[in-house]
């Protein structure tokens, strides 16, 4: 850690056991900077289990609002013994070190270079609480006092916060901020207090929110008037579906007649689930799944079906690690090849990628629009980063004259006045048919299948007549290209660029601002959405050498590139992190100069603006379509 | 909003129900099942049930999976939408539609292969969930679709047509089904339509899940000699346990039962199932003792056919009753009702600051 | 059609109704050309039905030994009323079309550039015969008698061929010779035979035999000592298990005690199908299934676990068209990109081409050999065309030396010398770690598991143990490209080249041939594995145009190109077919004029051999490891 | 080929089995579930089980999902080979590696999750073949692994822990497997390790296809007041039908029970399993009654439990035997029994020319 004016700019690092309540002292320690006016991030990585496995938590505090992992720890809170070795070897050079000093702990002495804190956190609270599990649950909030003391939080902010958690238990209230004063006391009275990294109230975070990915998207589909939801249960979607639940409950539930305004289904499986949207969404619900790489997988089938019968759909993939059951509680990109292509034939599908939770809120409603519109699955691929880490962004608005978009939906009066219905005619041109519901009208009856069929619905294994339907489809892609959201841009006329996806948004912004200081300067395209519309082919066009960051082994956002736009691939270098933790911004510079090692100081000229900067870019196709409202990025 | 078709122009003599619709406004395409096929039987069945409950067409939803038997939706009720799914899936396509509009009637036909192999897991969770569907099962024993495989209804003993005999035990949906809560199970004959279009009409009024089995030969690939469900070892072994009437809301009983002999259950919308037992000591309203029935045929190699079990109790509440959605179909209330708003949304999001 | 001499140089095509009989009159017909020393190839378009629909049978003779479809037809043998008027127009100009005269068939008058036979086939047998099947039946042998007529086939060899078939059964040998007669004599009496188009005795097809790809596949499986197969019914993989099944029955059943020395399963699905697969893979039993895309689509979790877990697999994809359902007897190469990369995550599967039945006769054995040796799944990726079609194909060896490369499996004594077993160590970095099999050695047990483990077998979700074992998988993908079967190339030193995959090839074959008569030669790649050799690179990196021919829509061979090799994307043409049926050798010739209208004249010059001959160039990689043996192409 | 692994050096005094092996021997790597799951009481019963049968590590093969009750493949028998498949298909994993190698012994374990949700079909196909295994179902009533979520066995009326209470009927995996004609059939409770032992043991020798299906409650999401599934509800409402000891082959019956109360059944391999009735006409070798007990039992919220059904008569041929498959294991065929070779080649292609 360089000697460098650290207030309000390092990491820590927590590192417990899972199960024993470290989640709440957690939460309390990041809020609290919160609401100092300092940005702060939040990152769990937690194991695939259910208690007693080692679980560490990350919180970034960041003056400049850099969201992602910096790649360097600077504070470490090392209370699991088993992790305690490698916990200290992650430590930074001139990083602090707080630990629980009821016990020896003599790794430490393999380290000069760092500071060690040590505070008697199970003995504080042994002697101060009776009860096995209390004991342990107060440990891990005695932590927190001791950092609120190291790093100079509030105390009174943090009773203000308990105060909201525990507001209706005073006893639980009590005890919890008693525990933050035997560590904040004990603190201070044996350390000099705070440290050279402190925080400092500032004003950046006013108008922001911290919130998870999940919960976001949950939202946007009950602001989306999604009424169906079916799913099976899968880490690290499950809790995208709780929050919808939880949300409707409070929402949706009559409170006279205890009706609910909302079908939420736990499906027997994958299968089921998408199934079950397929079959709602046909009959003119709003419906939606949730579920991870295993389930993308299951539900390739009938993804296949959505596409050829052309069924709304939407689903949310939050990726994990793969292949296979992988690491359920890491993060990474590893589905968006099989996201776009899933099921047999040929066969394509329409993807949106939030990279924040702003995002997902957002797309959540768009890819409901998206899905009726197209009448084609909308598969929202977010990860377990996006989804269910604390991220702080914009708070999120709503525009009430939005009303949702049903695409070619024909009312009956439509149906009365035409000769007969044809479902799958191309009358407009743009590739996408007209729809009835059933029930509706009796001249609308149609016959939906997976197997052949013309232009007019019927059954055919004519060849003209397949590949009339199969050839209109991709008139319909074409016209997806120019209805999902656009990618975006900053900076631009460099020659260098760099191309990244969903969560690695912000690892990348902050390189930027970093590898800018050193007199690189890199223009930038997130992509938000498959298939890519033409602004993404422009700018591979325009760069010399493209940079392409994602968290994957197999480049599989350079592989959709360079198949589906015209870019020569031999510009795009590819930037692969696939541990499953996320990106870091460190990982994204490294990576840059060790590619382009003449790059520094060159100065690649490029106009572009600041990558921490709020990027306002948006392009044409955002306009809400008339009479309808977005929410502003 | 429902209009009235109007009504195709056909014979003038032809009768009419009371929609004024001739049985010709329920037919479908033309079948290309294989002539004599028991499923075509199954699909007139269905046609006659509709007719004569003045089914408003564009109010019934068909659904399938793959199978000979999946394609006949094709041949019936051409008013009606159809969805054929995927094989073995369609219980999770007719749990979605029903979620999304509850006004509407269900009918899923499938076969025993789609059912039994492939699709038992959904098939099983549809009936645990009680959906508000007719489920027919046209059973032949064989994957007719992909030339003559066992399927797993094919019973110990049945000879195949190259001669192999199958030796693995059958599941029958009937055992599953009462298991499982079915609150409406049946098994009939596709060669018996007296039998069979009272059973369709009741299972399609009757609230929650209805499961019809109906023993449906293939002429093309299971009804020869040693097959256990061809037409002949079909007509011989079967044993009608009750006989169903079924008995429109409001319309009086026109035949007369010698008192004891017949039992009324009324269905949630008024109309009736008659029922009259043919065994001495049968009850189709005890779940236990049905299912000791079957298994007992079932261990002479019979059949017991007729309404097996029924419960219009309501003891079990179905899919919307126990998800408590609104009367109203869920694809159709307003946004006002769905989304809280910006102001719901400044509350919401208070909590996240 | 040219008055050129047409004679063992044109196709007839027979449509009639499905069940009712005519596949063995067709059947009679190819085999009695074939007999004659005429190369002959016949294609069956067929009904997704039982009974009572439309039917179609191709039979091309071709002197020159062309097997594709040429794409005219020059004999048009209508019996169908239902699609009598499409069937008459689909004639060449100068054609021959016979029909039943029974009755009248006024669209005849719509075209005055055939010539009409009418043959009263249903009045003959009414004559003739009894029963309404037996006429039916027989008046579906009779127009076989006529075509002999007509042809100038030898009845004597149509007699023999019935005997083979009716030896056992003198009845119905004797009433189908008695229709045969009835066809050939009328025709005889009433019409100058033979026409210009006619068979002439040749010496072309010694050493050959006729047989489709799917009995193929089963006799590679039944010779490469396959002893599990599951399988879920789906078409057009069928055959290959029924053919499978049959053979087993024949040679592995214990006459004396009924023992079956193979075990045949029919799954409740695929999902269990593939997982029977890998469970006796896994235990040490050369095990496969066979599906068709939908199949594929529902293999897709389980084909990920057998990735990551390194359980071989052998998996048969009998191709047919998508997407979902789709068209079930149509054929089509639309799943080259799902095998290739099926299932979520970072996942991989090697695949084979064959593109007739040698090959898939070849492959089925070299597949399990590989699955065994890579320890991974390998897919045989065929299609309807070859899997259910009459191919006529040089016969098949087989080298008694061969043996099973059952791979790293380690015997006991190799278990009895090591300390500790691991499985997943990359010992000899190749990237193909060692395993054992259950109850071989106390010391051999280590546990299989698709969730996140290290290179000893170990649970992990540590960030470095997980990257290194998924970075040992790509040098194992690395080694997998000099195992599978190379490219095969025709032609070298010209500017443009052609690829193609499977069932393309012989039309691509004969399109060369023709071009080449109008100047305009072009060399030759078929590509037969995944992953891509390096020949495969060179060939691409060597043409300044690079023609990809493929029966999909959305060309999925040049996606695969375009990814996993360095070619620059632009020079690849996409050549696309996707009718449902197999592409004829016209659809290519008029593909590379159309797309280079230049060309012909131009001689591009290109030192290739005819593409009609054998292609007998094999690289290295064909070789037979040490010991083993495999089949002379 | 098999060797027997030299016993790990534990403390002398330990007791040996037959292999001259300790319990430590038949030990897996530690657990990672929740301090008190009723999982880990399941995997000390299949160790002292195992240990009891003196079975060699490396004959048994070790079979599992996904979930909490799916990664107790790994805590026990080191020694053996294990298969931690995907969610809910570990039922056919078993029976490819069954079909390679019938010389093994095979134990599945799964949850009710893993079972009756993803897994239904797979699980009901296994017991139609007759698959030769011990299937252990660990039911809790939840999704544990994913946290709290109500499975498909939660009993109508029990209450989650966030308060919701689950309506739809549970499916019961002990009835499903009599239906579906599995000829062993027992439920126990992972508290009662005197009951559970024994049942083990006498599944893992018992030929053709048993199941075991355990209450094993989740003390993390399943244990409060109001689940059914709790330890306090189990213990209280659980009652043993038949208690059932083994006798391995050649041991004598060591206690002496009164005249008229035991029962013995001979397993193929020479062991007996011996069964004392509890209730008075209680008959487990009677697949109809055993049916009838347990839906009876479970009308008044009770759990019938003991060796519920079991056939030993052999009636029902298990995989092998209706696959007629050789003594010797399909994996170490030799190749001349195989490939017919090239003479045979050229025999086969005659009638291709
Ligand atoms: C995923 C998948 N697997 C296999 C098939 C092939 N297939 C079509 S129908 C069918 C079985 C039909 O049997 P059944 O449901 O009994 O219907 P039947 O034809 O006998 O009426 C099968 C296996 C398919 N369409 N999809
Ligand atoms: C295809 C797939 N879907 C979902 C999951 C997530 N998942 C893991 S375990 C589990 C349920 C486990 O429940 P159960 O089998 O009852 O085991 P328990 O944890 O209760 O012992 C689920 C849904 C998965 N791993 N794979
Ligand atoms: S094959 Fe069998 S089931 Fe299919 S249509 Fe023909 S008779 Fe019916
Ligand atoms: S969550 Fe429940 S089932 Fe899982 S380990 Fe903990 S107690 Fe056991
Ligand atoms: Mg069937
Ligand atoms: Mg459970």
């Amino acid at each position: 850690m360089t000697s460098a004016n650290r207030v309000n700019d390092f990491t820590i690092k927590i590192a417990t056991v899972n199960g024993t309540g470290s989640a709440s002292a957690n939460t309390l320690l990041m809020k609290s900077i919160f609401r100092s006016g300092v940005p702060v991030m939040g990152k769990n990585f937690f194991p695939s289990n259910i208690q007693g496995l080692p679980t560490w938590y990350e919180i970034r505090v960041s003056r400049d609002g850099h969201v992602a992992r910096s790649g360097t720890v600077e504070l470490m809170v090392a209370l699991n013994p088993e992790t305690y070795a490698r916990d200290v070897r992650e430590l930074a050079p001139g990083g602090y070190l707080l630990y629980d000093s009821t016990w020896p702990r003599p790794v430490l002495l393999s380290r000069a270079d760092i500071t060690a804190i040590g505070v008697p956190l199970a003995k504080l609270c042994n002697e101060n609480f009776t009860g096995v599990r209390t004991r342990i649950l107060m440990k891990n909030i005695c932590y927190a006092g001791a950092l609120a003391a190291l790093l100079n939080l509030e105390v009174d902010r943090i009773r203000e916060l308990l105060g909201e958690t525990y507001g209706r238990k005073p006893q639980l209230l009590e005890s919890n901020m008693r525990a933050i004063t035997l560590g904040y006391e004990y603190t201070r009275a044996h350390f000099p207090c705070p440290l050279p990294l402190s925080v400092e109230p500032m004003d950046r975070t006013a108008g922001n929110i911290i919130i998870d990915g999940n919960t976001a998207a949950a939202l946007g589909c009950v602001f989306a008037g999604a009424t169906v939801a079916a799913w099976y249960p899968i880490t690290p979607s499950t809790s995208l579906m709780d929050a919808f639940k939880s949300f409707c409950e409070r929402l949706r539930v009559d409170p006279d007649t205890g009706v609910k305004r909302y079908a939420f289904i736990q499906a027997e499986d994958e299968l089921a689930a998408i199934g079950m949207v397929l079959g709602a969404a046909w009959n003119g619900a709003r419906a939606f799944t949730a579920t991870s790489g295993p389930g993308i997988s299951l539900m390739n089938e009938f993804l296949g079906l959505a596409y050829y019968a052309e069924v709304p759909a939407v689903v949310f993939d939050i990726q994990r690690v793969g292949p296979s059951t992988g690491m359920p509680t890491r993060t990474q990109q590893g589905d968006l090849l099989s996201c776009a292509y899933a099921s047999h034939g040929d066969t394509r599908h329409v993807c949106l990628y939030p990279a924040d939770p702003g995002e997902c809120f957002q797309m959540a409603r768009e890819a409901f629009d998206l899905a009726e519109r197209l009448q084609t699955p909308v598969l929202v691929v977010s990860d377990l980063d996006i989804g269910m880490n604390d991220w702080m962004v914009r708070e999120f608005h709503w525009d009430d004259a939005y009303r949702p978009d049903r695409g070619k939906m024909m009312t009956p009066e439509q149906i009365e006045s035409l000769q007969k219905f044809h479902r799958y005619l191309d009358v407009d041109g743009d590739g996408i048919p007209w729809r009835t519901l059933p029930g509706v009208h009796p001249k609308s009856a149609y016959f939906t299948r997976g197997s052949g069929h013309n232009q007019f619905g019927g059954y055919t294994e004519d060849a003209a007549e397949y590949q009339q339907v199969l050839d209109r489809l991709m008139t319909k892609w074409q016209t997806a290209k120019q209805r999902v959201p656009c990618a975006l841009l900053d900076g631009e006329g460099g020659e260098i660029g760099i191309v990244s996806i969903g969560s690695g948004d912000s690892a990348v912004r902050e390189a930027l601002v970093v590898l800018r200081a050193q007199g690189v300067t890199i223009d930038y395209l997130r992509v938000r959405a498959f298939p890519f519309g033409e602004e993404v082919q422009r700018f591979l066009a325009e760069h010399r050498l493209v940079f392409v960051a994602e968290q994957n082994r197999d480049a599989q956002l350079r592989s959709l590139l360079t198949l589906e736009t015209p870019v020569e691939k031999a510009k795009l270098r590819s930037l692969l992190h696939y541990s499953g933790l996320p990106v870091s911004s460190r990982f994204i510079v490294e990576g840059v100069l060790a590619e382009v090692p003449g790059l520094a100081g060159a100065g690649c000229g490029s106009r572009g603006r600041s990558a921490a900067e709020e990027v306002a870019v948006t392009c044409a196709r955002d306009a809400p379509p008339p009479g309808k409202a977005t929410t502003p990025a | 909003m429902t209009y009235i078709a109007k009504p195709k122009v056909t014979h003038p003599s032809l009768p009419h129900n009371a929609l004024g619709l001739t049985r010709r406004a329920y037919e479908g395409a033309l079948s290309t099942l294989c002539a004599g096929c028991g499923h075509d039987s199954i699909t007139a069945a269905i046609v006659e049930a509709c007719w004569r409950l003045s089914l408003e067409p564009q109010n019934l939803v068909k659904l399938s999976g793959i199978g000979c038997s999946s394609k006949t939706t094709a041949y019936f009720v051409s008013g009606a939408h159809g969805f054929n799914a995927v094989h073995g899936r369609m219980p999770s396509i007719a749990t979605g539609a029903n979620a999304a509009n509850r006004r509407l009637s269900y009918i899923g036909v499938s076969g025993d292969g789609d059912t039994l192999s492939i699709g038992l897991g959904q098939f099983c969770h549809a009936i645990r969930r009680n959906l508000d569907m007719l489920y027919i099962i046209e059973n032949n024993g064989v994957y007719g679709l992909t030339k003559g495989q066992f399927s797993a209804s094919a019973d110990i003993g049945s000879r195949a047509k190259k001669g192999e005999t199958n030796r693995q035990p059958p599941i029958d949906p009937v055992l599953l089904a009462l298991d499982l809560g079915a609150p409406f199970v049946a098994r009939s004959f596709s060669g018996d339509k007296r039998q069979l279009v009272p059973l369709i009409e009741a299972g399609l009024q009757h609230r929650g899940f209805a499961l019809i089995d109906v023993l449906s030969p293939c002429v093309t690939f299971n009804d020869h000699e040693g097959s256990t469900k061809s037409y002949a070892y079909t007509r011989e072994h079967y044993e009608p346990a009750v006989l169903a009437d079924f008995v429109p809301r409001e319309q009086p009983i026109s035949v007369d039962y010698p008192a004891g002999e017949a039992r009324e259950i009324a269905l949630h919308d008024g109309s009736r199932i008659l029922l009259r037992k043919i065994g001495a000591d049968y009850d189709p309203t005890n779940r236990a003792a049905a299912s000791a029935a079957v298994r007992a045929r079932e261990a002479s190699g019979e059949y017991l056919t007729g309404l097996i079990y029924v419960d219009a109790t309501g003891r079990h509440p179905e899919f919307h009753q126990v998800n408590a959605t609104p009367e109203e179909p869920l694809n159709s209330l307003p946004m006002e009702q769905l989304s809280p708003g910006s102001l719901g949304l400044r509350k919401i999001l208070a909590r996240y600051r």
